[in-house]
């Protein structure tokens, strides 16, 4: 899939949000959670760009973000040509058909009171497209799309397993023709047996409709599997970006090194031999991260300098980029 | 912690002026005047001449201007005065002065004070004492028989209405019973009741019980009710399981890492019931004639005694608003996640 | 038995009213509650005795005509105080101390509610230490309202002096201990709650009162005072137990104590409004139109008398507190008019006048009419369980005469309120029939009688003040009360007293329905009870003891 | 990747579910055939008895249970049974309106707090005033303020409904509003909310869609409740005096009026005791049930 | 670890034929069947199979944590130290609960008590079970803290669980199960609530942890990646019953049952060759409604035949220390010939 157009289908720069924290006598904003400080990726027409890093590094808020669920604190996100984080709310409501969302929890995400058919039916009913008949039509047009029996169209979500709810969540963000789909650990509460189904399911249906995934994971071998490149996050910004066989074959960030050491290996013959980095420490919080490089309080190879200068994010072989003090000299 | 309560604290003032701005318009609105029960022969020049005399006919703003300097400002002082022996001035100033009595109004509630501590705080004690194990067991032993019959007990004392549950005892225990058994109780609470001696206290006890009892009733069926939906709330926690898993014996994870979880919302549910027994005890006192604060209130009602009614009402926001921080600080305290800074 | 010894032999008494006293000093309340209190303490110069006579109490005798205490012109009366009298606190009564409570009640700024019993007097003048002459503006056949009574006692001048005026409602030490000469006095006064006394060793009569103590409980509601004494014997001695009659009897059975009852002028009645209250009118107009449309018809409100049975209302609402009565004044005896009967239903004989009067029932509504007006109305009263099954019965006979009848009742607080800005007060009288109960106080009802009056109407011009509710207005009624009250005589004036009672119900301004007495329970082993009701019931209480 | 496995059950209202969980609580079952006899019984039975409450027939006050009476007759001869099932309609819709009433607002306000953030600190401040205010003292003065002008714009008894329901209403809402608003907040966060967003939903359709349908099961509970308390403090005012004129029956007030009958009749006392017992025992009851059957948890297992 | 020869030990745990069923309002749910497994001194066993295969319950049943009702253990013995701790005594069994054997469970946040502090939960085991005074307790808590690599122990003592970290809070469960020195430690999925290098830290804890302690340890999990990494030996439960049991190497080189293969099959690794498409395990997990009769994986099985419909297979040998329960024989490449 290489051979995609090199023209950017989203365009994320200096993306930042920023909770607040109230505190104090007079419930005065104290602080503020910095979920997202800061970042800046392109995603390509039909790529997909893989997310990944620890829990609460920010990545559920960047998928958020980007498709405007909250109000952002900072930066642009572009959507094919047109501005999201900043435009109005009726324009906005229109852009929505263009992007779409999957989400963590298939339970959670599917209101339990209502029926599949409805759920499905929802978008297409909120942007008025087709009549009531039409509308029947093409949900169960959806479900076959993603596997569903066409007679489950009037159950409800509890009577459904994990795997076939999370189908139900991909007709809907496919129901509106999105050009672009934010999965937010889709296969995350899955069990191991279902998640290979459904990432199967997403790329074919990505071969099939020209589809651009941001696939937030933190399961490293399953964007391995389904992503064109790879963002790790940590701690609200992105540390490494690049094209994932570079990553996955030698990681430049100390960070990047240590998560994929981490990862298990489910067989003991390459289990024995994979040296492991075991960071010491727990993640700052990122209402008060360190000064300097964000890693810099668990990274094996911390230097004076990332504790007093941020590092900067840039290219430091073509395609891929790293925020580290130790690339400072290639260019 | 104490940014928190201070906070709360500040926050209070403008919501209890507001309150106390509402409740004097309400209280001042309603049509009832304080010489609606003279007997009839007083003719309506005279009663006019009363009504000027007390100062019903001044414009609202005044009075309310009125009210609350005095309330506010002269009723402190005043305490203050006597608590101390200063001298802040307050000789000739008039007192926030009931109509009925023709005596401040302060004196009055303080008067009464005793009387409803005494008889609606035992019952409050007794009737947690008394809930606090059967929501336990209830909970441990859910839908055993002795949970059915405590959630039967309970909801029925929920649904008898103490003016039918008073009235019963007396029957019971002071008509039926002959006044020289043993087992016979007063059916009038005698305010004047002195406790100097183990005869004395006796008396006090036996005149107590009644009314106690009756209110209790209804406090334990609230609250145990709650103990219980709590303690199952908790007993389901994999804490529990830990405890368990750590071989603690079962009286030690129950009564150690359950109850003490479940107390947390407990406890603020039983802050928060006290302001309440002050006005709510209403019908009780009637009932037995403990001739407390709720007594008070509803003769200042009938009687249209506007600054009673006003005063008492406002004491008992004081009190909801004051228990209610209480309520917060105290899961504060006790819970140690709650952080409210 | 107990009826002589020492002051204080028989120890406690305990005394139970449902209504709280809130006070004791009469001139600043005026409910019955709180000068019945205060009576055990301050006390007139003269009382009405149980059957209604006057009687001396601080005074040697009653001043009249005959005996040269009341002037010939009747405009000033003079009495002589017993000497030897002491306030309780030891200091001698004086004539300063009677003058000084004329000043305190008579004083505009001090809201006295007993400001009646001076109505007229010009002056209260010392005349020495133990003489008191009170002057009125105009002749007074009966002068017997300033200090008479267990509303109008005498005030210590010593203790409240600093009392007049605006200030006296901020003396509440006097207000709740007031010194006086009673047989007891305040230990502790607790308002709306509980009043312990003590007898008081300064008092005139040796060996009196027989009791040391006494606790004076209030609050709660007749049902558990009547219970208190009659059937767990906890208290002596409750006061009006306005409960129904089987409950009673019930209590009675208790064995502990007995009911007594008392009859003064107090009557259940029906009031008929006399003006048009139609709302269609405006505000300026309701009740104060005359004539009403169709209540003027001797037809209509002799068969509305007739349709009901009297016996009946009193055996359900008040038995043995109640009589049957057609009177507007049945007490005293002397004044209570012979010349009527009203104790048997007639339907029949209703049905029949008000058919002859050419009141038919031509529409079938179940409401008889005649020349387009309906005999349907509007019945209102305050809100009592007694009242409202009165309304009840009254409405189901009336219906049997053809007679269709709304209920409704309003809040007493409200109905007996008299707020001008409410529409719902017994003066206003937006209703066409209204039912409630009014006496008056002593024995002499001349004022009373005042209330059918043509100028004592409610109007809007007098901001609906005024007695006459049932807007009463006939000229000879008028010319007979001002007879009344150039008269002298108790014969003389009893005639005239009933000759204006007959006039107003004739007339059909009221239906008397209950004459209404009161009706306490004291304990078997109480004596020397002499239920009294043109006075303070515990006006002998001086004389009470135990019965061993 | 079809999926081959077959589940049986057809498809169904999920009503039914709740209904299903519902009949598996023997005490809700109970309770709900109980308050559905009351229910009945006060709508159809005056209509079937064919005694009038008012009827007054003074020959025969006073009388126990007999076949004519059975319940016996008061002081004036009214049928007894007539009587609780004409104070039964009365307290019933009391307790139902005042319920629905402080469920409607308590909703509202809890909705509204709770999805609107904006908004959330006012009525928040407004429902801890509400709570803040001293309620029983207030509810008499309210309705002392305004039983006399609603009296003469509904006639008597629809004046005091009407004060009574809307007294008793709007000083119990609060409790609703503040669970509601605590679990539409906790729902507003759950994802289907976000997915509705994302979808472009706007706030009305979503309250109505998507948060309304699942705050019910709290809102049922508080109903059950409600009623209960509605029932009660209407009792509780009728003692003080300050309910329903005396001769209008609620089961308040023949409770109330019996009371003094209590050594010579004791039936009188024991029909309305029990009607409201049994009621509030049922309604109880129903509540229990009903929250465990709307609970998806429970249900689930 | 190697999973060399291991000197023939008596299992410290032997669990004989275990079934638990539970009674709900739906019917009954029969979670376990008649599983039946042991475990050896030093030696750590890995439990694999996916949500809901019976595997926590398996556990729990072990030392009585179940709730009855609604559980009910139908059958079996778990004979530990002489005691078949499904008949003993309550008291014998809140010995060895927390004393003989510890216990780590799945989920770290809400394990802990919220209310108590981290120094209480740990020494109440210490006080119960080796009746230690206060302050020796507090010694021992540190130790341990310290032990599972928890810095600045002696002050962390008096916070509370919520100050913790989920990382550190699943440590200081470790902590209190191995408070008393226990024989055996079961954890429950103790680290699939946490990230991968947090996970990395536990792993390397537990492993160093044994060494030194030299205990028996059950480590349930679903991830096999874990399991590669720590286990000496591997059971795989599938549909309430133990469907593989073989050394690790033996299981991932040579899986003997469908399920355990197709396992292998669907997991994608961060290392190595990325297969274009992964494989799948279609079909929903069985309805544990009724006591099987038929093989539970039957429906999801590519090597389905008759046998398969008619009746549940036993767990069969299939190599040294490897047994796996079914009917189709994959060295030889066709159905078991009975
Ligand atoms: N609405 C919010 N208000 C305040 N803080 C928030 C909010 N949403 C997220 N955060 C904080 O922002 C940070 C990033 O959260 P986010 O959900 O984006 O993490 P994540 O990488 O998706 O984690 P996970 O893998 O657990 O889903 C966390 O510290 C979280 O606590
Ligand atoms: N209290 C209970 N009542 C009824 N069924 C239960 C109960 N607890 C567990 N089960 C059932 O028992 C079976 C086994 O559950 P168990 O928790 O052991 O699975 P697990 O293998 O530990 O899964 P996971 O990996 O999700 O933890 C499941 O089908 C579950 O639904
Ligand atoms: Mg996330
Ligand atoms: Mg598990
Ligand atoms: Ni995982």
């Amino acid at each position: 899939m290489l051979d995609t157009p090199k023209e950017p289908l989203v365009r994320v720069s200096n993306l930042k949000m920023h909770f607040p924290i109230y505190g104090g006598l007079l419930r005065r904003r104290t602080g503020e959670v910095k979920a997202v400080d800061g970042i800046s990726f392109d995603i390509f027409e039909g790529e997909t760009l893989g997310l990944v890093g620890e829990s609460g590094c920010g990545k559920s808020t960047v998928g958020r973000s980007v498709l405007r669920l909250y109000e952002v604190t900072g930066g642009s996100v572009t959507i094919d040509g047109r501005d999201i984080a900043h435009a109005a709310p009726e324009e906005l409501r229109k852009m929505r058909t263009q992007m779409q969302m999957i989400f963590q929890d298939p339970q959670a995400s599917l209101n339990p009171r209502m029926k599949v058919s409805e759920i499905i039916g929802e978008p297409l009913r909120e942007h008025h497209a087709g009549s009531a008949a039409e509308r029947r039509e093409r949900v169960l047009e959806l479900m076959d799309q993603v596997g569903l029996n066409r007679d489950f169209a009037n159950r409800y979500p509890h009577e459904f397993s994990g795997g076939q709810r999370q189908r139900i969540g991909i007709a809907r963000a496919l129901a509106l023709n999105p050009k672009f789909i934010v999965c937010d650990e889709p296969i995350a509460a899955l069990d191991v047996s279902i998640q290979a189904q459904v990432v199967n399911l997403l790329e074919e249906l990505q071969e099939r409709l020209g589809l651009t995934y941001l696939f937030i994971s933190h399961d490293l071998s399953m964007v391995r599997h389904i992503a064109d490149r790879v963002a790790v996050m940590y701690l609200g910004r992105i540390a490494e970006l690049a094209p994932r066989d570079d990553i996955y074959a030698e990681p430049l960030h100390p960070y990047t090194k240590a998560l994929l050491s981490a990862v298990p290996e489910p067989d003991p013959s390459v289990e024995e031999k994979v040296e492991r980095i075991i960071l010491a420490g727990d993640v700052p919080s990122p209402s008060n991260p360190p000064k300097g490089c964000n890693f810099c309080t668990r990274c094996p190879s911390v230097m004076d300098i990332c504790k007093r200068d941020e590092p900067e994010f840039r290219e430091v072989q073509p395609g891929r980029f790293v925020a580290c003090h130790l690339f400072n000299q290639t260019t | 912690m104490f940014t928190f309560t201070i906070r709360r604290l500040i926050l209070t003032v403008p919501t209890l002026l507001f309150i106390s701005f509402v409740i004097f318009m309400i209280v001042k609105l309603s049509p009832s005047d304080p010489t609606g029960n003279l007997p009839l022969t007083i003719p309506s020049e005279v009663r006019e001449q009363i009504r000027e005399a007390l100062g019903v006919n001044k414009p609202l703003i005044v009075q309310y201007g009125l009210w609350l300097k005095q309330f506010f400002w002269l009723e402190p002082r005043i305490y203050l005065e006597h608590a101390f022996g200063w001298d802040l001035g307050t000789a000739g100033e008039t007192r926030l002065i009931s109509y009925q009595t023709r005596s401040p109004v302060m004196d009055l509630i303080m008067q009464r004070m005793p009387q409803t501590l005494m008889v609606v705080g035992t019952a409050y004690l007794v009737g947690t004492l008394i809930a606090l194990p059967i929501g336990i067991i209830s909970a441990y032993k859910q839908y055993s028989v002795f949970d059915q019959m405590g959630t039967l007990v309970s909801m029925i004392g929920f649904s008898v209405p103490p003016f039918f549950s008073g009235v019963l005892v007396i029957v019971l225990f002071s008509v039926m019973i002959p006044s020289d058994s043993y087992f016979w109780l007063p059916s009038i609470y005698d305010t004047t009741h002195e406790v100097t001696d183990w005869e004395s206290f006796k008396f006090q006890f036996r005149q107590m019980i009644m009314p106690v009892m009756v209110l209790a009733l209804q406090i334990t069926a609230q609250i145990s009710r709650f103990t219980r939906a709590s303690m199952l709330d908790n007993l389901n926690q994999d804490y529990v399981r830990t405890a368990r898993a750590k071989g603690m014996k079962e009286k030690t994870v129950v009564l150690v890492h359950v109850l003490r979880n479940s107390m947390i919302p407990v406890v603020t549910v039983i802050a928060l019931g006290i302001p309440s027994i002050f006005g709510g005890a209403i019908i009780t006192e009637q009932v037995f004639k403990v001739n407390g604060l709720g007594q008070l209130l509803i003769i200042a009602i009938q009687g249209g005694d506007v600054p009673t009614v006003q005063t008492l009402t406002f004491i008992f926001a004081i009190l909801i608003v004051l228990f209610n921080l209480i309520a917060d600080v105290l899961y504060g305290i006790l819970d140690p996640r709650i952080r409210y800074d | 038995d107990g009826h002589s010894g020492e002051r204080g032999r028989d120890g406690a008494v305990s005394i139970i009213y449902w209504q709280a006293p809130s006070i004791m000093n009469p001139f600043l309340s005026g409910g019955t509650k709180d000068v019945e209190a205060g009576s055990m303490v301050v006390e007139p110069l003269a009382r009405y005795s149980e059957t209604g006579e006057l009687v001396p109490w601080l005074v040697d005798e009653i001043p009249t005509t005959d005996n040269g205490g009341v002037s010939e012109d009747l405009t000033t009366i003079t009495w002589k105080i017993k000497p030897g009298i002491v306030w309780s606190d030891g200091t001698p009564f004086t004539s300063a101390d009677v003058k000084f409570t004329a000043d305190y009640c008579m004083n505009p700024e001090g809201g006295c509610a007993q400001i009646t019993k001076f109505e007229g007097v010009t002056n209260v003048e010392a005349i020495d230490d133990l003489t008191v002459k009170v002057t009125f503006d105009k002749p007074t056949p009966f002068p017997y309202g300033p200090f008479v009574g267990g509303e109008s006692p005498i005030l210590q001048a010593a203790q409240f002096a600093d009392c007049t005026g605006a200030a006296a409602s901020s003396c509440s030490e006097q207000n709740f201990n007031p010194i006086g000469t009673g047989p007891f006095k305040v230990v502790e006064f607790k308002p709306n709650d509980v009043i312990t006394m003590e007898a008081n060793e300064n008092y005139r009569e040796e060996g009196k009162p027989a009791f040391a103590t006494v606790t004076f409980k209030g609050g709660g509601d007749a049902t558990a005072a009547g219970r208190a004494v009659m059937e767990t014997g906890e208290f002596d001695y409750a006061w009006n137990l306005q409960l129904a009659p089987d409950v009673i009897a019930n209590m009675e059975k208790g064995g502990k104590g007995k009911p007594v009852a008392g009859f003064g002028p107090l009557v259940e009645r029906l009031m008929l409004n006399q003006t048009n209250p139609s709302p269609d009118l405006g505000p300026e107009e309701r009740s104060v139109i005359r004539p009403h449309p169709f209540l003027g018809d001797p037809a209509v409100y002799k068969a509305m008398s007739m349709a009901i049975d009297r016996p009946l209302l009193v055996e359900i609402g008040y038995g043995k507190a109640g009589k049957v009565t057609c009177n507007w004044v049945p007490a005293p005896d002397a004044f209570n008019s012979t010349s009527m009967t009203c104790d048997k239903q007639d339907i029949a004989g209703a049905n029949k006048l008000l058919e002859d009067a050419g009141w038919v029932d031509s529409n079938g509504d179940g409401s008889r009419d005649k020349d387009g007006v309906e005999l349907s109305l509007l019945y209102q009263s305050s809100t009592n369980a007694v009242r409202q099954d009165f309304q009840a019965l009254i409405k189901q006979w009336w219906s049997e005469i053809g007679i269709t009848a709304e209920l409704r009742n309003v809040d007493s607080s409200v109905f007996f309120g008299g707020d001008a800005a409410s529409p719902d007060t017994f003066q206003k009288f937006y209703a066409d029939v209204e039912m409630y109960a009014n006496t008056f106080n002593g024995t002499d009802p001349q004022s009373y009688l005042a209330n059918g009056l043509c100028d004592k109407a409610p109007s809007p011009a007098t901001q609906w003040q005024g007695e006459n509710i049932t807007r009463f207005c006939n000229e000879e009624y008028d010319a007979l009360h001002k007879k009344l009250s150039n008269t002298a005589g108790l014969e003389a004036r009893a005639e005239i007293g009933k000759q204006l009672n007959d006039l107003i119900v004739q007339e059909g301004a009221i239906i008397p329905l209950v004459h209404r007495g009161r009706l306490s329970a004291h304990a078997n082993s109480l004596g020397g009870v002499k239920l009294n009701v043109w006075d303070s019931e515990l006006w002998n209480v001086a004389d009470w003891y135990r019965v061993k | 990747m079809t999926d081959t496995t077959q589940i049986t059950a057809p498809p169904r209202n999920q009503w039914w579910d709740v209904w299903d969980q519902f009949k598996t609580h023997k005490g809700a079952l109970i309770g709900a055939v109980f308050f559905i006899l009351i229910i009945l019984g006060v709508i159809f039975g005056p209509w079937l008895w064919g005694v009038d409450a008012t009827h007054i027939d003074i020959r025969s006050r006073n009388q126990g249970p007999s076949l004519a009476h059975p319940m016996g007759t008061d002081q004036l001869g009214r049928d007894t049974f007539a009587r609780m099932m004409a104070g039964g309609r009365v307290s019933m819709a009391v307790g139902l309106t005042a319920m629905a009433l402080a469920l409607g607002l308590g909703t509202l306000v809890g909705v509204v707090a709770g999805y609107f953030k904006k908004l959330d600190g006012i009525m928040m401040r407004t429902t801890d005033l509400f709570l803040a205010l001293p309620l029983l003292p207030l509810l008499l003065v309210i309705i002392m303020l305004f039983r006399d002008k609603l009296n003469s714009a509904f006639g008597p008894e629809g004046g005091i409904f009407i004060l009574m329901v809307s007294a008793i209403g709007a000083t119990s809402w609060m409790q609703t509003a503040r669970i509601v608003r605590g679990d539409v907040l906790a729902i507003k966060e759950r994802e289907f909310v976000l997915a509705a967003r994302s979808i472009g939903t706007p706030s009305r359709r979503m309250i109505i869609r998507h948060i309304l349908p699942n705050v019910l099961s709290p809102i049922m509970v508080s109903a059950t409740l409600g009623i209960a308390n509605a029932i009660i403090t209407e009792s509780a005012l009728s003692f003080l005096g300050l309910g329903f004129p005396p001769d209008f029956p609620t089961w308040g007030r023949l409770l109330f009026d019996s009371v003094d009958y209590l050594q010579q009749y004791p039936e009188r006392v024991m029909w309305p005791g029990l009607a409201i017992s049994l009621t509030v025992l049922s309604v109880n009851y129903m509540g229990d049930g009903l929250r465990d059957a709307l609970d998806p948890k429970i249900r689930g297992r | 670890m190697p999973d060399g020869p291991a000197p023939v030990l008596q299992p410290v745990l032997d669990v004989r034929g275990l079934k638990t069923v539970f009674k709900t309002r739906s019917g009954e749910v029969h979670a376990v069947n008649d599983v039946s497994f042991d475990v050896r001194p030093g030696e750590l066993l890995g439990v694999v199979g996916e949500s809901g295969s019976g595997k926590s319950v398996t556990m729990m049943s072990l030392i009585g944590l179940l709730p009855s009702p609604p559980a009910d253990i139908r059958g079996g013995e778990v004979l530990f130290e002489g005691n078949d701790l499904l008949t003993t005594d309550a008291e014998t069994l809140r010995k060895v609960r927390g004393g003989r054997i510890g216990f780590i469970f799945q989920d770290p946040m809400t394990s802990l008590n919220p209310v108590f502090n981290v120094g209480f939960q740990i020494m109440e085991p210490l006080r119960r079970h080796m009746g230690l005074s206060k302050a020796d307790a507090r010694i021992r808590a540190a130790e341990l803290l310290e032990l599972v690599g928890i810095p600045d122990a002696q002050r962390r003592l008096k916070d509370y669980p919520h100050q913790f970290s989920g990382g550190m809070r699943q440590r200081v469960m470790i902590a209190i199960a191995l408070a008393c020195d226990p024989k055996v430690l079961i954890a429950d999925e103790p680290t699939t609530a946490l990230d991968v290098t947090i996970q990395a830290q536990i792993l390397e804890l537990v492993k160093d942890l044994r060494e030194k302690l030299g205990m028996a340890i059950i480590w349930i999990t679903h991830d096999l990646g874990v399991i590669a990494g720590i286990a000496d030996r591997v059971m795989v439960m599938y549909g309430g019953q133990v469907v593989e049991q073989a050394p690790t190497r033996e299981l991932f080189g040579n899986p003997q049952h469908p399920y355990t293969r197709a396992l292998l099959e669907t997991i994608p690794t961060v290392r190595g060759a990325r297969p274009d498409k992964l494989n799948v395990i279609d079909g929903q997990p069985p309805i544990l409604g009724a006591a099987p009769t038929a093989c539970p994986f039957r429906d999801r099985c590519q090597y389905r035949f008759a046998r398969c419909d008619a009746e549940n297979p036993s767990r069969t040998p299939a190599g040294p220390g490897h047994d796996a329960a079914c009917f189709y024989d994959f060295t030889a490449g066709g159905p078991r010939v009975a």
